[in-house]
């Protein structure tokens, strides 16, 4: 029966051909219906169901933000299919969604382990799709988690709607046709949160860097130094350090001395909870003054999780989000009600931007009419919308990233209850955020790929 | 070695069944197999080619009748196959042999980029690499042994892993792992026309992905498997055997152990590097993760899991950890609920309620849980319990006493 | 042209402030059976281990057959047709008495090192058919296939013999063998080590048993703290007052 | 110069918790003969002792945020401090403290449980099986923790009066060296820990013996009649140190359940650095993989040899086993074959 599923019969590959070849030569509209009547693309739900694949972190320091956008999920799922208060099904402009799940098709899930590896997240990637015939995998919490699923998406002609990802490389060097990427990246980061750091700290600062190892942290540190040094800015010193190192006091240890004013994080999770606690509660930066300013520490990425692990060292430190449940607007209240009324507490921006996602791909395949993913591709690419809780929003076709406006928070002084952790500094305006798609090179690929139905 | 190579072929040997030694050798697969006949060592090859070749039919029914968890049981198999060499055969326990599957890994997929497509080319180098870089480090940590020498070998590793993720991006393309990418030259490729498909690694035309990337990954396995069993019945095997049960015995016997030891490290090394040059093979990406401890430790706890020196246990080994990462961590409470479909609602409720702390995010628990439950009931690994299943049987059919045959080199 | 196989000249060793070994000289004719007593703590291990390569002396020559044995590895040394029994019974406990009989005869075939990973070790005919010979000619041949671990210490003693035996060497090492053995299983083995000295092995035995070394040794030398006392024949060294004050006090006779 | 002094006060701290947890390592190691892979799971469950000791304190009456309607929000104020106002502040800020009074007890007992329940079947099997008996057993316990704290880190503070950093330059009249106060309180903590267990070792006839055991496994059969005994106790010490170690890193590290598993590796590294067996061997080499990792941090050593800091442990464990055959002090035969 397994053999059943054989991806390489001939008969199979020349009927591909053929109905490609008969692609380029008719009419839009009637290629469309060819291919959604020829089952000959990956994963074509056949039944009365359709089936979506949910990658998140089930393991390993991540576990918890896995757990949080696995409840978004779910709340997307019931919402497609006309259960419970139907979130921002209503609110979502301009929408196909109709409410009785996608094209008619009943949604179902399946999930799985991403373990923050690369190999793993891939390896359960393809059983949805091999094993679990996902029609789309969404999810994950780290950029290398979503390069490589994303490309392996790409090979298998199968949709990637990224979970939380901030490198520039998802959307831009390795970015993919198949990959689609709704939370911002390190260059908005900097690019909204420059500004706010010259108004708050004035524009004569030296800069002292400690940036996790690898490719996010690179990146992350690229962008704010760029960011910064537009502002007139110095960087003193950027040190790299290993990724789960744990114990930053040998790094932090030479920052007081080092003539720098500003320390600036470029750590995310664990590094960041353990780096930012040191720094405050042990090394009491934030109590120093150096050349006669008050020292400070930023964290260009935020989470809420995050957050909660540094506890009280983040009162008073800055930084970027993709979106908060505070945010004083529609969809975002109408998604912190129907979260936080199924779950009791309210959705992470992990949970948000993986949420948005279900949606924005169900409403992508009702607008295209078919699950044919070039089809859906091009309903995406260009889509702009409003309505999901971060105003006006753009999917730029030419690397599938989303644009839209940029929060800089702080952590919040006086929390008045305990998901109270961050207070929004300013909310920056799309365009500040807005860059040339070419600065990150890349290419998107081909939409026809003959993929696993290949 | 001209002389065994003819004796294996013509296998003289079955010509002297009358000889005493042939008839109370014992058998079964714990055996070392060193007084087993060959004819029955090329059944086991026959039936293991056949058990693995059909695992997609006879696998379906438990969820993993699908390419991908298969490609990684057998590629997982070859892995712990060449760690056998080492660990079971000669006790060397090696906590870095991640090391060789990255690089294997690597190496593939730098000449996917350079050269070619072409799956071959890719492997013979990953192999290449995988054992040169056994050589190194064997030859250095192999200056220990016991504890001192799985700490070397763990040392190499990790800084390995370490600088793949950060200073030698370049190389390994860091956290987001090395990539095939449509630009790359492909020198071999370009020279006979071969115009670069989709960056998919091929064997003269064949896309090696999904279920051919199995069978080419399964035929591997069983070349890989019988090349261990030749391993084992040969002299070279009797050595690694002798240095596991007594080294200070084989100094003084006149042998020199440290080149056998080197070369069972560069041969399990060479294992590793196929095993990691077939990962990028059926899936063109490779990442530091392959190279981490945990990954050496993954192997390692294959192996025992199976059990250590056995020749199927590795395998079987590697399978079941796959299938528990895999599988069970696949499953939700819907799928619970379907699995306990036929059960009365409440009682449906319950055994959901038990059981999805083992499932799901909790499947390391389950796996933790087997660790100490086969080593506590079964000091052999699975196949002790296998072995011991199968006495029974036979003691139950025919009555006689199930001599406990010692399970080789399991101690 | 002297028959001399073994020759040790002013061999010594220091562990720390301990002198181990003190200027010993000892000269072993080929064919032989050379008898090493003294109390414990002579030096008599010590020196063997000097032979066999383990421990290297501080001053003096060891020359086996012409050539000089310092700075050798234990697996040259026995390459050069040394074999060694222990004291407590080396062998391979994992695995079968046929297969520890097989091992030191692939010794003396492949040499130090060499790699045979194809063919079957049990399909190496001359191999094979020497290990059978050997295990036939002590007695072992019922237990072939017993793993060896199982085995009495008796039983593994005379697989060691066996697995030196099968290599042929020129020069065999006994530390005690019948240290801890029953007075039967002595008199099996004294019988044994006399049916092997027909072949014409030369033979160095350290022992404690007085019944044993006279029964067996051509020449006899006494060791105490570190260096050769006296040397003789058995009788000989029976008579020598010397060697009755020093080391016999008659507790033994 | 400033940043010489300060990179070794780092590798003291540092080296302190290396030095700990080695030490219950190579104690079991040494006298039972087993290797531990659960060791630092033992270090994670102290720190998780000081978690739940932290949240017992803080068990708090939770005052509604009437702003949040579909939710339910609020603020915590414990009752230690509604009941006892400043005095129950206090004692909530000791609460790190404080906790080893929970923790001396809670590991000892988890060590019996474990050496009762399970190691001491494992006396005499391979060192394979310790091994993935030990893993498993590491696993299963972090994913209990996880499963009631939950996967991430847990913020938990100093006492007041210990957080932050002290003017350590003013001392010695070297200006620019301030350095976190608990850091040195854990350094001093470890020396106390250390020198404890030592003084036991070395006075009382308890230590003797297994001294001696140390010494010469082949000697631990001769232990006595009560060896089972004896086994338990060592296994619950070692259990108790690693604890304890956890209960003080916390306000350095925010614990999470994969704790163990960081320090699991670089623990056997600093034994075996050390030498198998030796206790002093393992305090020695804590202390200096814990310098040297500081040193090979700073920028101008990273500016000649890129990624040494990534390396340094791994590098330095190699060097000194090639050197030394048998680590810094470990002795011929111990865990060599």
């Amino acid at each position: 029966m397994a053999i059943d599923t054989t991806a390489w019969s001939r008969r199979r590959i020349l009927k591909t051909g053929a109905a490609l070849g008969t692609g380029l030569a008719v009419p839009h509209v009637f290629v469309r219906n060819a291919w959604s009547q020829n089952n000959q693309f990956c994963n074509n739900p056949t039944g009365g169901n359709v089936v979506l694949g949910f990658n998140v972190p089930q393991s390993g320091p991540y576990a918890d933000e896995g757990a949080d956008e696995l409840r978004a999920f779910k709340l997307a799922v019931q919402h497609l299919n006309g259960e419970g208060d139907g979130g921002l099904m209503k609110t979502l402009k301009p929408s196909s969604l109709k409410g009785n799940g996608v094209l008619g098709k009943k949604v179902t899930f399946v999930t799985g382990d991403t373990q923050t590896k690369s190999d793993a997240a891939r390896a359960s990637a393809k059983r949805m799709i091999e094993a679990d015939k996902a029609i789309m995998i969404s999810g994950g919490s780290s950029s290398g988690v979503a390069v490589a699923v994303q490309s392996l998406c790409q090979d298998m002609g199968v949709i990637f709607m990224a979970g939380l990802t901030h490198s520039n490389d998802t959307t831009g060097k390795d970015k993919r046709r198949y990959g689609f990427r709704h939370f911002f990246n390190a260059y908005m980061s900097g690019q909204a949160l420059g500004p706010v750091l010259g108004e708050e700290y004035g524009k004569d600062r030296k800069a002292y860097h400690l940036t996790a190892d690898y490719t996010w942290g690179w990146t992350q540190e690229e962008s704010i130094k760029n960011a910064t040094e537009a502002l007139g800015w110095q960087t003193v010193q950027a040190v790299r350090t290993p990724l789960g190192a744990g114990d930053f006091s040998q790094y932090l240890t030479p920052v007081l001395n080092s003539g720098a004013d500003v320390l600036i994080l470029n750590h995310y999770g664990g590094d960041m909870v353990n780096s930012l606690r040191q720094a405050v509660t042990q090394f009491d930066m934030k109590s120093k003054q150096v050349n006669g300013k008050d020292f400070q520490i930023v964290v260009p990425l935020f989470s809420e999780l995050m957050a909660q692990g540094a506890g009280d060292a983040v009162k008073g430190i800055l930084g970027t989000a993709n979106w908060d449940w505070k945010l004083d607007n529609e969809a975002s209240k109408v998604l912190a009600k129907s979260f936080g009324e199924a779950y009791g507490s309210p959705p992470s921006q992990a949970a948000q931007t993986c949420y948005v996602q279900t949606l924005l791909y169900a409403n992508a395949v009702e607008t295209a009419g078919t699950f044919y993913p070039p089809e859906v591709i091009k309903a995406l690419e260009g889509f702009e919308f409003d309505g999901m809780g971060n105003g006006p929003t753009l999917y730029r076709a030419e690397d599938h990233q989303c644009f839209k406006d940029c929060l800089v928070v702080r952590g919040k002084e006086n929390p008045t209850n305990q998901f109270d952790l961050m207070e929004i500094v300013k909310v920056v305006p799309r365009d500040q955020v807005t860059y040339d798609p070419s600065i990150f090179g890349g290419e998107l690929g081909p939409a026809d790929v003959k993929g696993c139905a290949a | 070695m001209s002389q065994s190579v003819m004796t294996s072929q013509e296998n003289p040997g079955e010509g002297m069944g009358e000889s005493p030694a042939e008839s109370h050798a014992p058998r079964g697969d714990g055996m070392r197999g060193f007084l087993a006949s060959s004819r029955s060592d090329w059944l086991l090859v026959a039936v293991f080619a056949a058990a693995i070749l059909t695992m997609p039919i006879w696998l379906a029914p438990i969820g993993a009748g699908y390419p991908d968890i298969l490609q990684k049981f057998a590629i997982f198999g070859i892995f712990a196959l060449g760690f056998n060499i080492l660990f079971g055969f000669s006790g060397y326990l090696s906590f870095g042999h991640a090391a060789f599957l990255g690089a294997g890994s690597y190496a593939a997929v730098w000449m996917f980029k350079l050269l070619s497509m072409n799956a071959l080319i890719a492997l013979a180098f990953a192999i290449v690499v995988g054992g040169v870089f056994a050589l190194l480090i064997g030859f250095v940590s192999l200056r220990r042994s016991g504890i001192y020498f799985s700490i070397l070998t763990l040392a190499f590793a990790q800084m390995s892993y370490n600088l793949a993720y950060s200073v030698l991006t370049p190389i390994t393309n860091g956290e987001t792992g090395l990539q095939v990418t449509i630009s790359d030259p492909r020198v071999l490729d370009a020279m006979f026309g071969g115009v670069a498909r989709r960056g998919v690694p091929e064997l003269f035309g064949m896309e090696l992905q999904g279920w051919p990337g199995f069978y080419f990954s399964a035929v591997l396995l069983i070349l890989a498997f019988f090349l261990t069993l030749r391993i084992r019945n040969s002299t070279f095997g009797l050595m690694l055997f002798a240095i596991k049960s007594n080294q200070n015995r084989m100094n003084y016997t006149g042998f020199a152990t440290r080149p056998y030891l080197l070369a069972a490290f560069v041969i399990s090394g060479m294992y590793a590097g196929l095993a990691g040059g077939l990962l990028a093979v059926t899936d063109p990406l490779a990442g530091a993760d392959r190279m981490q401890w945990t990954a050496s430790g993954e192997v390692v706890l294959m192996t025992i899991l199976g059990g250590v020196g056995t020749l199927l246990g590795p395998v079987i080994g590697a399978a079941v950890m796959k299938y528990l990462e895999q599988i069970f961590s696949s499953f939700n409470e819907g799928v619970l609920h379907r699995t306990f479909d036929f059960l009365p609602t409440g009682l449906q409720d319950f055994m959901v309620a038990i059981t999805s702390p083992f499932v799901g995010e909790g499947w390391q628990l389950t796996l933790g849980l087997l660790f100490m439950i086969v080593v506590i009931f079964l000091p052999g690994g699975i196949m002790e319990g296998v072995r011991r299943i199968a006495s029974r049987f036979r003691s139950g059919r025919g009555g006689a006493s199930p001599t406990p045959a010692p399970a080789g080199g399991g101690h | 042209m002297s028959t001399e196989l073994l020759s040790i000249k002013g061999v010594s060793k220091r562990f720390g402030g301990l002198r181990a070994l003190d200027d010993v000289n000892l000269s072993v004719e080929k064919g032989s059976v050379h008898a090493i007593i003294g109390p414990n703590g002579a030096g008599k291990s010590t020196l063997l281990n000097c032979l066999v390569g383990r421990i290297i002396p501080d001053e003096g020559s060891v020359t086996f057959d012409g050539d000089s044995l310092l700075g050798h590895k234990p697996h040259q040394i026995n390459q050069a047709g040394i074999a060694r029994v222990f004291q407590t019974p080396e062998v391979f406990g994992d695995l079968s008495v046929f297969e520890n009989v097989m091992i030191p005869a692939c010794a003396k075939r492949d040499g130090a090192f060499r790699i045979n990973a194809w063919g079957r070790a049990r399909e190496r005919r001359v191999v094979r058919e020497e290990a059978e010979h050997i295990l036939d000619d002590l007695n072992l041949w019922q237990q072939r296939d017993q793993i060896v671990n199982s085995m009495s210490r008796g039983d593994k003693r005379r697989l060691e013999l066996a697995m030196c035996l099968v290599q042929h060497p020129k020069l065999l090492l006994l530390d005690e063998p019948t240290a801890g053995m029953s007075r039967a299983d002595t008199n099996n083995t004294v019988d044994l080590l006399k049916k092997i000295a027909e072949r014409g092995v030369t033979k160095v035995i350290i022992e404690h048993d007085m019944h044993v070394v006279f029964s067996l040794a051509d020449k006899v030398s006494v060791m105490a703290q570190g260096t050769v006392i006296a040397e003789g024949t058995p009788e000989e060294i029976k008579a020598s007052e010397r060697v009755q004050e020093a080391y016999l006090g008659g507790a033994h006779l | 110069m400033d940043a010489i002094i300060l990179q070794i006060l780092n590798g003291l701290d540092k080296g302190g918790a290396y030095a700990l947890i080695a030490l219950g390592l190579t104690l079991i190691f040494g006298t039972l003969g087993v290797v531990n892979f659960a060791h630092g799971a033992l270090f994670m469950l102290g720190a998780f002792c000081s978690v739940t000791f932290v949240r017992i304190l803080t068990i708090s009456e939770r005052v509604r945020d009437e702003s949040v309607t579909f939710f339910e929000a609020y603020k915590e104020i414990p009752y230690l401090e509604i009941w006892y106002g400043d005095a129950g502040k206090a004692i909530v800020a000791w609460a790190v403290p404080l906790s080893i009074l929970l923790a001396v007890p809670v590991m000892l007992l988890v060590g019996f449980a474990m050496e009762r329940g399970l190691i001491r079947f494992f006396y005499k099997r391979s060192h394979a099986e310790q091994i993935l008996v030990t893993f498993g057993l590491a696993i299963v316990l972090q994913e209990i923790v996880k499963y009631f704290f939950g996967a991430n880190p847990i913020p938990i503070t100093a006492p007041p009066a210990l957080a932050g950093s002290a003017d350590i330059g003013a001392l010695f009249g070297l200006p620019n060296i301030s350095y976190p106060m608990w850091r040195i309180v854990y350094f001093l903590f470890s020396l106390a820990v250390i020198a404890v267990v030592f003084a036991f070792l070395q006075l009382t006839t308890f230590g003797m013996v297994v001294r001696a055991g140390m010494a010469d496994r082949e000697t631990v059969g001769l232990l006595g009649i009560n060896i089972g005994r004896k086994f338990t106790i060592v296994f619950g010490i070692a259990a108790v140190v690693a604890g304890l170690a956890g209960v003080m890193y916390t306000p350095i590290l925010a614990p999470n359940y994969h704790l163990g598993m960081e320090f699991l590796v670089l623990s056997f590294v600093v034994v075996v650095v050390g030498g198998m067996g030796s206790l002093v061997g393992a305090v020695f080499a804590g202390f200096l993989l814990g310098i040297l990792q500081s040193f090979a941090s700073m920028t101008e050593v990273k500016a000649i040899f890129p990624g040494i800091d990534q390396i340094i442990i791994y590098l330095v464990a190699v060097v000194i086993l090639l050197v030394r055959p048998r680590g810094l002090m470990g002795r011929r035969g111990v865990m060599e074959a």
